[in-house]
């Protein structure tokens, strides 16, 4: 049987020879490096730094030639998975093809080679560039006014807690608790506490909705918010948003949106008419910016008009009239302050403007459509081998349980690892918690009927391989580099940095 | 061009089969009171040979590098980025890659994610860093909430000299736990006089190593004077000046922390950076988000995985070290590639090229009638210049003649009023500095 | 055993199945594409095109989404090998570092966006780059002018023999023949054809050099020139290059000298120090620019000064004096007329002179000194399994026999086949013709020692496997893609399209 | 910087083992007396950050895209390359390949040039296309040998509308062969009459469609007056137009050739550029250059390998059909990707946005006073504007402003001294062409 991800010749990934790295290739004396001499007459080095301050260790940093590094980093690729590759069905994570006109965009030396303390008066055009996508996220979220400055969802989940606290302090008004839904993301309780806040977590009820019964229980004048994102987290809408909206207020708290999946509702229903005052949102997800491995992303936060005056300073502020520029407005006596070391991911931002040009209105829409209609298509053709944990149609993804195999000693983790042989990424697995062997399944919208055939058949044939040789299934994979690393060994035998000798 | 792959056949086969009327009713679930119901109001759609122009426009109406000459510093500097750096860390198997949870499916990730964490550690002198964090203020909070963690204690000493965005970011993230930060303030040699600091009560200290003038703290003492107080010493250091400058490991640090940008990253007008975040091994499990291990597969083959996720937000949910999740993975790898390139010696040219350019930049600006460098001794990478006009006034006079400087220190420094940033790296030439020092001289003739 | 080569997980190159055809992925009505709509008010395309003009065939061009393509020829190219990706040691071919300063420099907008008919004074900096690497070149290979008109090696041939043929001419002196060594490169005989001459072959002697006597014996008056490469295909140096051109001018003859091996002698020696009249380069070899998978190159070609009047035109003036421009000069009567549709392979010369300022004099002496050394090196430790076909020391490369094993029945191209599942490309088999056998090896300067160790250990361990388990080495290759396709087939059963239906 | 990675005792361990001295030694067999004893006289080595700021120098005094609005034409042309087409035919592993000799390492090139010979074929109408050539006018060089082999006569006849310079280099390519190259003029209407052409004994008649003024030449006519005659048809063809017009397989050609710079390839001042060559199966043995085929391969698998190479120099050498070897394979490969990308009906709205906008154009330029197009009827994507000014002169004006037109066409053209091409690709916006008008406008005014 052949290697899926096989290294190139050479890097034969046989039990024998594992892949090199980097600092095992090095040999002393050799160089890729290219740098100027000191020019002139300018005064030695110890003349300059006193000894106390000169290095003495040696540095053990790879000496290598740049034919050396480029073959290393070239085949240490190939033995990477990427959406460029094959598809990526992550729930949760919206793995879409990230257009390569946007690469060309944020490469322009008119955005990328730009200084961020250069003046207002000298990027225009790139301050140009964030008013009109801040302009079109407002919109398309139903939200006042935005800020570029967090670098991921996470950083945006933060701000707008923070912006939270701002408003209810500005009306003297201390609240501990912020509720969240058992199935929300890790990122909401971590950002809840970060932000001094107690997380709260609320059940679902058998619909894999909010209870709103429970919710209630939970409301009150300690609440300072109540964290949501919907679709929630089982791809489900929370059909009850407006009641859950209502209560939230009721009772004096604030809601925020968690935008990881708002894929699945740009165009259709903005977050903003279902009640919510804070939204965040995923560039890299819902604006098809490359993932990089696992970042850069981009997490602007939007607010409604009340809470704006509390955003991170600088705002952006447009022309007043023709003729005027693009400036930062730095008078912000409310903002909770700086949340980024300068603008937030602009380059990341660039390429979220360049595919929302692509699209338009009607292409934003459309994703939408198509991400829902993948979702719903595969999970009727996969849905009497693994069943959804809760019943109905779903949105943009939707988790089904492998619990079915177990009686054969097959987990959703083989599943997932079979799936690999069989030629597509597997879904995300175990997540969320409140789902027993949990497979979560978001296709997006950029695959193709062909492909969603295919993982669907793959799967399939899995369930049936899992009740005529579960062996093959558990012996999975067998076609990549490595198979099934041993990861408590890892946590145990800490090995976190080659060490030289 | 909306990317989707739906001929008109696809959406009726797939309507059909999974019992859908039409594509109305696959958002049945939403209520129709919350629906918009109407197109959203964005720009129309471009084709791309349109977009290309679009783009292109935009881009000509902001000025960089071939417009200005570069002395402009502050915490993003005008660095050589080497064609192959690019052209690799851009490889789309890298660049259109999700976070590594499928380990048999991401070794090429992991790997380099490994060896970043290596070269981290390795130019530090520490024994643990992790995947990457957003920027250098994201690194330096992160790791005054370990020293807050490990000590168990709230107070927290910054020093003045600490790049001040990165102060406004420690107290934003920080407002909601209610830590009582300090301030350091240098002294008239644009350093911190560690005999001025009182440690006592404090989860960490807080230097940079250049501080934002340049200058050379005296980390060593003010580790020890830390350590006595119980206290841990969180050091930001440009990695950049490694290669000459001794690590903040070797000086008693317990966190280093920095900016990676200097590291094969574009200026990008601020983003996006990587934050390097390094420490002890006895901190590991505090230390905040990502970190790849190695291990061994069920063949016996070595391995790479992430490791001690019991730390993280998906795990430990409300009691993680961080929120963290999402990271800068792509510009690690792209800062692990550059510093592959440049090797022990090559980092350390690098470090003397601009340590030697700065000081022939600050000799040759220092002539300039009515114009010094504020602050005496060494410096590296960056000098405060002071001049007999308002500094924003001529920064702003002076990319007119085609120079970027600063940023003007009023802002945040009451006492340098009059004082610029100029920074000198190693794509600076004495050419290139001798033009500023006339555009300068120019420019004051003409007040 | 596991797979060289291996496409990526969804692609297995399982007997079963094949990669398939972009034409194969084709779905109707799927697209890719993104154009303007035709502007205004222009006339519908019926009132334009006249009925007879317009296309009535449809084309059965693949439809295919952004995302398919993208992933179509991203896991093809993972089906090549690549410099990026491993040693290349393709005698005859100096298979190098392709530097990535040079790809840079090549895709400024400044080089890579100039229209080849804008006028000169506004491609200024295009013509001195141009200017400056005319007159290196014309340094290091002792000429006069030079024209870079030539797309390729060959292409410079055929020029050079033109000029050839119009130097005679102006002297009213027609000659019928050109006398080329038996071991010459293919383009050499086939060039001279084209010139309209006859290629008359003379013998290498018994140390695998042009045979002094025979070569005398072919001289006439009859006799155009000598086309000749020195160091030879053998990798062994012309001592006598000396008396050759004297022979040859002896009896009005020109020497030709054909550059494809000049990377061993850079700085070193030069062409018209030896005698030569007309030199040809190809900067796809000695000057790293990438080869594209067979092209593009570029062949400029070099001439001594009695032939500079007969150059292709334009030909480049550099400013008479400061203030003066840059410009071509079209006044050229005695010219043999264009070569190229323009200026020739503008980009690939922008890359090699990226190289030749990188490297400066020293380093260019350097790739000849590290090519050399590499040969002689790799030639030392595999001297004794596989025997060079002539005695002596080599230049950058040399021809190795693999006769011994075939009482093994081990052919050259089992070898080479072999060699894939060890890791390397192999090197040139069968040619040059005059050496049974022949493995034709150039390991180039910036193969590392460590790779040439390498490269030698396996071919000796396929040596030992030769005789211990020939059919190891006959069943080779197993790592790849695909295994020893049937070449008598293809050309039998000729399949040169895809055709719909 | 060499990019060499010995270090001095890898120098030294390998002279040793291979039994030299020193280095000097490895030269011996080459005698004294031609060796250059001194250091070449080149320019000195720059390090990467000084080059790439010297490349940079260089590319910015050059007038490009951003500097000028290109209606530039002349068989090069200011198209769209659509982002993916440059991600992906960049691809190192296509891009530092070499010529794949070794199928089981080569089935990526192998596979593009297959589907990039089905393409041309397609768009052509042909049955056979080879792995490309040097450029049109290689191509069209190579279409007349093929005939003239074919056919065993010498005579052949060229149209005037065929690229100039590609007629020149007909006449250098076969000086040596003693073709007997006859030219055929263009009417008023800047085409071909085919009653004018008698192809008697003739190997072939060429034709170029559009033609050099982008008129459309009644190749079908012209193919079955070669025919009679016992002459081939060699088509110089737009493949940008093939989505709207009718193939030159369809009307009769027998050998079409073209440049393939249209397709997903940059300017580049000229270069690199790719020849299109197809024909008819019957003439499969007298095609030039590499040709992939596909076959299995010994599992059965389908397989791609070079085929037919008995024509090739390596094999046939002095009676191969051509002395092509190293061809334009990347580009071919960028060609290849551009087409997929387009399909049908990006291929069809290619062709119409051209064609209508070059119409638009036309109908803007002729309003201006004093300013005709040249000829009547149909073209594509070219023009040929008739001023009342020399046509140098107001090409070098028009660049002053800010556009790029032309060539003038007197230097080739004594009939039309005064005019010019304008060429109309879908990048050009209604906008461009009135400002292009109005500047023609403006300089008119001026004399
Ligand atoms: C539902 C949800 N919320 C929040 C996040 C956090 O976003 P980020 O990873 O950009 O910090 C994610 C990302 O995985 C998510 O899926
Ligand atoms: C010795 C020799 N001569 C001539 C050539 C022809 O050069 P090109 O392939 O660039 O046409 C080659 C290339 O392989 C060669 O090796």
């Amino acid at each position: 049987m052949s290697r899926t991800l096989e290294p190139s010749a050479g890097t034969r990934a046989a039990p024998d020879d594992a892949f090199p790295l980097i600092f095992e290739r090095s040999r002393v004396h050799r160089r890729a490096w290219s740098l100027p001499e000191p020019e002139g007459d300018a005064p030695k080095l110890d003349e300059l730094i006193p000894e106390g301050h000169r290095r003495s260790e040696p540095l053990a940093l790879p000496e290598v030639s740049e034919l050396d590094l480029v073959r290393h980093y070239t085949r240490l690729s190939q033995r990477n998975w990427a959406i460029d590759v094959g598809a990526y069905p992550l729930g949760s994570c919206s793995m879409k093809y990230n257009p390569k006109i946007a690469e060309f965009a944020a490469g322009l030396p008119g955005f990328a080679s730009l200084h961020p303390f250069a003046g207002d008066e000298l990027v225009q055009g790139a301050l140009e560039l964030l008013g009109t996508l801040e302009r079109a996220l407002c919109e398309a979220t139903g939200m006042a006014r935005l800020t570029f400055q967090p670098a991921a969802g996470a950083q945006g989940e933060l701000t707008g807690l923070l912006m939270m606290r701002a408003f209810h302090e500005s009306r003297d008004d201390r609240r501990a608790k912020v509720i969240i839904p058992d199935s929300a993301h890790g990122t909401n309780p971590a950002s809840v506490s970060l932000a001094g806040y107690r997380a709260q977590e609320v059940p679902s009820d058998e619909r894999g909705l909010v209870d709103l019964e429970a919710l209630k229980q939970a409301l009150d004048h300690e609440t300072a918010g109540l964290m949501l994102t919907n679709p929630n987290t089982l791809g489900l809408f929370e059909r009850d948003i407006k009641a859950i909206a209502a209560a939230v207020h009721e009772v004096g708290g604030l809601l925020y949106y968690d935008g990881a999946n708002f894929n699945s509702i740009v165009g259709v229903v903005r977050p903003g008419d279902m009640g919510f005052d804070i939204v965040h949102m995923n560039l890299h997800k819902t604006f098809a910016t490359p993932h990089g491995g696992g970042g850069p992303g981009s997490g602007p936060l939007a607010v409604s008009e009340r809470l704006e005056r509390f955003l991170p300073t600088p705002v952006l502020a447009a022309p007043a009239q023709d003729g005027d520029r693009w400036r930062w407005d730095y008078d912000r006596p409310d903002s909770i302050g700086r949340i980024h070391s300068f603008h937030g991911n602009f380059g990341i931002n660039v390429r979220a403007y360049t595919y929302l040009r692509s699209l338009g209105p009607e292409g934003l829409r459309q994703i939408a459509e198509r991400a829902v209609l993948n979702a719903n298509y595969l999970k009727s053709l996969i849905e009497s081998t693994f069943p959804t944990a809760y019943p109905g149609d779903c949105m943009h993804e939707f988790v089904s349980t492998a619990k079915g195999l177990k009686r054969h000693g097959v987990r959703a983790m083989d599943v997932a690892k079979r799936l690999i042989d069989l030629g597509y990424h597997p879904p995300t697995v175990y997540f969320p918690l409140v789902v027993e062997e949990a497979l979560m399944v978001e296709p997006t919208e950029t695959e193709s009927k062909e492909t969603i055939d295919g993982l669907a058949a793959a799967l399939n044939q899995i369930a049936a391989e899992a009740t005529s040789e579960p062996e093959l299934v558990k012996g999975a994979p067998v076609t990549t580099p490595v198979r099934r690393p041993d990861e408590a060994r890892a946590a145990r035998e800490l090995k976190l940095r080659w060490s030289p000798g | 061009m909306d990317f989707l792959p739906h001929t008109p056949e696809d959406v009726a086969e797939m309507l059909a089969a999974s019992g859908f009327e039409d594509i109305d009713a696959l958002f049945a679930s939403i209520p129709a009171e919350v629906k918009l119901g109407r197109a959203l109001d964005v720009p129309p759609a471009l084709s791309e040979p349109e977009l290309a122009a679009h783009m292109a426009e935009l881009a000509a109406r902001s000025a960089h590098g071939s417009d200005l000459v570069c002395f402009a510093g502050g915490g993003a500097y005008d660095h050589h980025v080497p064609a192959a750096v690019g052209a690799l860390a851009g490889r789309a198997e890298f660049a259109t890659s999700y976070t590594p949870y499928q380990p048999e499916l991401s070794q090429g990730v992991l790997q380099a994610v490994f060896e970043f964490q290596s070269l981290v550690c390795e130019i530090y002198g520490m024994d643990v860093a992790n995947a990457s964090l957003y920027d250098g203020a994201n690194a330096l909070v992160e790791g005054v909430n370990l020293a807050v963690r490990a000590t168990k204690r709230e107070r927290v000493l910054v020093s003045a000299g600490v790049h001040p965005h990165y102060r406004d970011v420690l107290k934003t993230y920080t407002s909601g736990l209610g830590l009582d930060i300090h301030e350091l303030g240098h002294d008239d040699t644009g350093a911190l006089d560690p005999g001025t600091v009182d440690p006592t009560g404090a989860a960490a200290v807080v230097v940079a190593y250049p501080n934002f003038f340049g200058r050379l703290e005296d980390v060593r003492t003010l580790a020890d004077r830390a350590h006595e107080a119980g206290a841990l010493l969180v050091c930001v250091t440009d990695p950049t000046a490694m290669g000459i400058l001794r690590s903040p490991g070797e000086m008693g640090a317990d966190v280093a922390v920095g900016e990676g940008q200097s590291l094969g990253n574009l200026l990008s007008y601020g983003g996006p950076y990587v934050g390097l975040f390094a420490t002890k091994l006895e901190l590991v499990r505090q230390v905040p988000g990502r970190i790849a291990g190695e291990t061994v597969d069920a063949d016996g083959r070595r391995a790479f995985v992430l490791t001690l996720q019991a730390r993280e937000q998906h795990i430990r949910r409300a009691k993680a070290t961080s929120n963290v999740c999402t990271n800068q993975t792509l510009m690690a790898i792209a800062a692990a590639v550059h510093l592959s390139w440049l090797g022990p010696q090559g980092l350390a040219r690098l470090g003397e090229v601009c340590a030697r350019r700065t000081a022939a930049a600050a000799r040759r600006l220092a002539e300039i009638p009515g114009c010094k460098i504020r602050f005496e001794g060494p410096h590296f990478k960056e000098i405060v210049l002071q001049t007999p006009l308002d500094a924003a006034t001529l920064t702003r006079a002076l990319s007119a003649r085609g120079f970027l400087v600063g940023p003007p220190l009023g802002t945040w420094y009451p006492d340098l009023e009059n004082c610029l940033l100029v920074a000198v790296t190693e794509k600076r030439t004495s050419a290139e500095i001798d033009a500023l020092a006339e555009a300068i001289e120019k420019e004051l003739a003409q007040q």
